[in-house]
């Protein structure tokens, strides 16, 4: 056991996975001699050569198209995409050609690759290095979406991850990459997809969230039970396939639920999940779902703080939820 | 780049030294090629398939450059490549029982005509959005090269395909990278109604390639000989580890850009007809004949015998039930997750289930 | 006024905007002298020129991100994506850019585009001919989404969509395109964005739908009638930004809702409206709102008819919400 | 192509002819954007603002280019061309403004630094993803073709973004429909950590216009008369409808990719050595000296005159407020929607609305 940052413990993960798999290779941009814009991969390429860490020319396309031939063939490429702002100029590899080739090839071929990309807010990032788009790949039918919240999750998911048969989605939340440490093993353990977990249990409100924003679901929920309010904090981790399960047992009891997403609200995957718990739980709820989001608007600069749906905002939700 | 002369001889120089009976083999599946197609597309018409896109023409281009890779190389299809997987003995039965979706159906009915695969034959999948390919034969070759393995990637592509995001990505990537990749650009005239001179302001596609710093060439795609010679230059460089080919086969699409097309809106009969008195078949033929292995005789029978197969398959297919609705949702991830499961199960207890397929 | 199918009337409103607006232009492939491939654009050329109606060569990035172009300079560019499957090579311009461009100068330079697209099911297009991606769109803050059901609408909506100063995707039903035929006028009319339509008033059920899922809603609508069961049908019309207004006092008086769309059902529209009808109707809901929708799976061939949410889907969910 | 020679006299061939006022606004304006750039970067570093992508040793390719731009031609920049904007007559407190994103920011605090953008100067906004500016600019073009404008347009990139899908999409389009449009490729030897040489196979950029059929020059982007002079023969070629002109600006990032950037992992302080020695503000410098209009005297006035400026500026900009948080929901649409409406007074009327901001 190490201690290690989310930064630390996903560079475990890879050099793990590169260590026991001769199959498995990195590529991305400046992910080489620089170590990636936030030092993800630093040291890898100095240990495993540029033919396992590869820098790749500036073009998403080319990266993720290029991983689904090495995939194809048998490798299992670990892509990085700079920051999820700017995996749309590759998105139609990862809609029409990842998501789809196991289906159009009746299972004959497929796809074993995992996209690592930082999403969101929380670095004064602005419109371009900000943005949370998971909601357009999990309603993508064929991609796994996941989004850890710790260390110590991360490493397990992504080890996981890479050893799944099917594409994966691997979204790192950038505002905890040096704010958390935990003590991380050094071995290659793994964290199942598929199972979210419950890190607050409490009897009167669900709380669904998923990096970074679980941290500040936490804290409200803190907050509240001060004000005798007890809030079961569910950290998601896989966002898709979805733990259903887990969910809707927790809904059940508490029959209220706040959802926190930093994604823009509309279309959202806080609406997914009102849909389901709707679906699954209806007579159980006392009060109707709520979501706090980020706004429909571009993600903005100066007023971030404002726009994340941080604690300050996750309190009186629950409140009001909670006096439903 | 042209090998067969107008008198059916060999331009020595440039011969590939395919012995006769190579010849008469490549030859014999471009003809076969060819009465696959005109009976699928005499099936669509008569609304029994739904759809058929066909590689009339450009059977040289397509068949010639899978004859000159080798079995161990793989091919990354566009979509009229058929011709190749065919020559590579992928059974023709497997593939009209496609073209019907039936209970045969490779693909389980879940795609349209023509996409075809075979990890067997090493040919990867047929997907429609146009250029997406490209790049998966780069990384198929970057693994190769990789690996240390002797192989070698042939992509498919069309004149179209060319301006698309991922023929640049795919293009730049071989470049830097260096892989075992050959670039197959079936220049067939037209992107459905776009004529290539309006695709692209440069006067060739072959001059694209140094862009990339990449080796090209351009062969009169209606020549199976220059074909297959360029395709087997471009696979010995690529096994010498001299990277990547581009090679532009110049050919023309005789027929629709497919069954749903209407080309007379936006191309003359005469310049059709010009294209039609360069018929790769013809061409072949007349060297073959010259090298007196081949007859009249000979080539009515082959044609018999391949029009029976076909009539055979076609009538096999169309007793095959249609694929189950279970398949729907199988393949979608190695496993199936709970919400497929239970979205399989409402599908199958559905009213309509299991009922005769109506119009749609 | 003349009896127009679809395709008419979407020409109609094409025809008329050049006429009226030197600034209107058509982009897109082989819109040209093939008239599109659906031959909505068919004669345009002809009248128009081919510096008005131009045939793009193949790409979707350099259609769309071209079209940005020319709206900044103050044309009003109408951009045709042959298929709505094959708008992800240019997403990143439409999300990235068209959808930032306003928001990133303050209103200083706006994006006045459109970009039709036939999407949808119905014509055994399989995965590749047949999706329904609106919820992506939905999903990005800054465009509008519209989708008519009908020639009449459709024509009234495109020549609002011209006139709109933001970017819309103007997403055409193939299904409908030649199946339904209606007196549209000549003049060169609109139907307002973000206008909802109750096609069938009814005091059961609630049931939203639009394009081509429409007719299909309808019928189960009328089959279920006759069991006595009384459905108001609304048409969206426009998806983005929703009427929600019309929705929501429907479903104060019904009780209950039965959502149709075609794509896949996961992070689909059909969650955000039930989230939205959770949040402003929680108490007037009598049953669990239902979503009828296209299986989480890519658009299959064979099987299309039970992939689609067909009348025979949407029937039982009726009753069985009905009979909740 | 070179126009300034060592001993700063020009090569009479090339020289563009410009007035030596013209010459000596133009080095005052590189001065400028450098002294603003320096001390945009010292302020950064003191943590007063975020973030700050900086120009140091493009000057010449970048205020050069403008220089041979007419007002009525467009710019479309990438985001290290704040110079150009400047050069045109922005003013400097609303860009100092912008980097706090403060009330006096025109973009309300909703962007980055340097994300600027100015209607009455007609350059058109930068935006963080590489490469989409690019077709804009040829869109842009295409309008101003269309409708039958002695106008043109610049549009700057740099190496990286010859990979973009854009960028293929954009050259394609400009070879196809001809309008007049200018490629300014700023290549300065990096994209972040990748070198040129890795970015792509082919030697020069120069040479991939012609995968397009567009005339391309290559130039000393460190020569700002060489600079002027391709550029103004790019705007002629427009302007007499000759279409599009690629130009490769070769130049060298002397800084770090940005603030955020730390270039000694990825190259030799003997490699930034050699290029310092190439810097263009002696360059030019050397030439005004030779012409005897410009002195160590002048140099020096110049430069306490710009380090006044800039340091005002920053003043004022620190005296400003934050932008309005209303701000965040205006300019999503023409007009504000309900859920916007909803979504904003319910921001309005949070618990932290009003309070200062903390960080982040
Ligand atoms: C991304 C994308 N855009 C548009 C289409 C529609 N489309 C199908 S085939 C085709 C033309 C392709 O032309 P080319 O690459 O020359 O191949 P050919 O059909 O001539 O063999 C077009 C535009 C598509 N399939 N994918
Ligand atoms: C689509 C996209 N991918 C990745 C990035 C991250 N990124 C920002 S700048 C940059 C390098 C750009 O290099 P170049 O085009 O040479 O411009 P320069 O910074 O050298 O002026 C990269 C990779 C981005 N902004 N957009
Ligand atoms: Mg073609
Ligand atoms: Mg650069």
């Amino acid at each position: 056991m190490t201690e290690m940052n989310l930064v630390q413990a996903i560079q475990s993960a890879l050099r793990g996975a590169l260590r026991e798999d001769e199959n498995v290779l990195l590529m991305g941009e400046d992910i080489g001699a620089l170590g990636g814009v936030f030092r993800v991969t630093q040291g890898l390429r100095e240990e495993f050569g540029p033919d396992r860490v590869l820098d790749a020319p500036l073009s998403e396309t080319g990266i993720l198209g290029t991983a689904i031939g090495m995939a194809l063939h048998g490798l299992r490429p670990v892509s990085e995409i700079q920051f999820a702002d700017f995996i749309f100029p590759g998105f139609d590899q990862l809609v029409s050609e990842a998501a789809k080739y196991r289906y159009r090839t009746a299972g004959e071929f497929h796809v074993p690759m995992v996209v690592r990309t930082p999403y969101g807010g929380g670095i004064r990032g602005g419109q371009y290095h900000s943005q949370s788009p998971e909601a357009l790949f999990i309603h993508t039918p064929g991609l796994k979406v996941v989004c850890p919240s710790n260390p110590y999750d991360a490493k397990g998911l992504l080890l996981d991850a890479i050893a799944d048969d099917d594409p994966v989605l691997f979204f790192e939340p950038k505002r905890v990459y040096r704010a958390v440490k935990m003590e991380v093993p050094e071995t290659t353990y793994r964290v199942p997809l598929g199972e979210a977990k419950v890190v607050r249990p409490g009897e009167k409100i669900t709380c669904l969230a998923w990096g970074a924003m679980l941290y500040e679901a936490f804290a409200a929920a803190e907050e509240v039970a001060e004000q005798g309010v007890d809030v079961e904090v569910i950290d998601l981790r896989t966002l898709w396939p979805l733990d259903l399960e887990t969910i809707v047992s927790s809904v059940k009891k508490t029959g209220r639920v706040v959802i926190v997403h930093e994604a823009p609200r509309t279309c959202g995957f806080g609406g997914e999940l009102v849909a389901l718990i709707v679906e699954h739980a209806f007579l159980y709820l006392e009060a109707p779902p709520v979501r706090v989001t980020g706004w429909d608007t571009p993600f903005p600069l100066t007023h971030e703080r404002e726009y994340l749906p941080l604690a300050h905002r996750i309190v009186p939700a629950l409140l009001e939820t909670a006096g439903y | 780049m042209q090998v067969i002369r107008d008198d059916g001889s060999l331009d020595p120089k440039l011969d590939p030294g395919l012995s006769i009976d190579e010849v008469v083999a490549l030859y014999k599946a471009m003809v076969r090629t060819r009465i696959v197609d005109d009976r699928l597309e005499r099936t669509q018409r008569q609304g029994r398939i739904a759809f058929h896109v066909g590689s009339l023409g450009e059977e040289a281009a397509i068949v010639g450059a899978a004859a000159a890779l080798r079995d161990r190389d793989w091919i990354v299809p566009c979509y009229r490549e058929v011709g190749a997987l065919l020559w590579r003995g992928y059974p023709l039965q497997q593939y009209v029982d496609h073209m019907y979706g039936n209970a045969g159906d490779p693909v389980r009915g879940r795609q349209m005509p023509d996409h075809t695969f075979s990890r067997a034959k090493r040919y990867l999948a047929v997907s429609a959005p146009i250029g997406t390919q490209i790049p998966h034969a780069v990384g198929l070759a970057m693994a190769i090269k990789k690996r240390e393995l002797d192989e070698c990637v042939g992509v498919f592509f069309g004149d179209g395909a060319t301006s698309s995001n991922d023929f640049h990505a795919a293009m730049n990537f071989a470049g830097v990278f260096q892989p075992p990749v050959l670039f197959l650009c079936r220049n067939n005239g037209f992107a459905i109604s776009l004529p290539v001179e309006r695709q692209t302001a440069t006067r060739t596609l072959a001059e694209k390639a140094a862009a990339y710093r990449i080796p090209a060439a351009r062969v009169d795609g209606n020549d199976a000989l220059a074909v297959v010679a360029a395709v087997r230059e471009g696979v010995q460089r690529a096994a010498n580890g001299g990277g990547p080919t581009f090679i532009e086969l110049l050919t023309y699409r005789l027929g629709g850009h497919s069954t749903s097309d209407d080309p007379t809106v936006y191309r003359s009969d005469e310049e059709v007809e010009a294209w039609r008195n360069n018929d790769p078949l013809p061409r072949l033929r007349k060297h073959i004949e010259r090298c007196k292995v081949w007859s009249d005789e000979l080539d009515a029978d082959w044609r018999a015998v391949c029009e029976r197969e076909v009539k055979e398959c076609v009538r096999h297919a169309e007793e095959k039930p249609a694929s189950e609705l279970s398949a729907m949702f199988t393949d979608v991830y190695a496993e199936l997750p709970w919400h497929l499961r239970e979205q399989q199960a409402q599908a199958l207890r559905g009213p309509r289930a299991g009922a005769e397929e109506g119009e749609s």
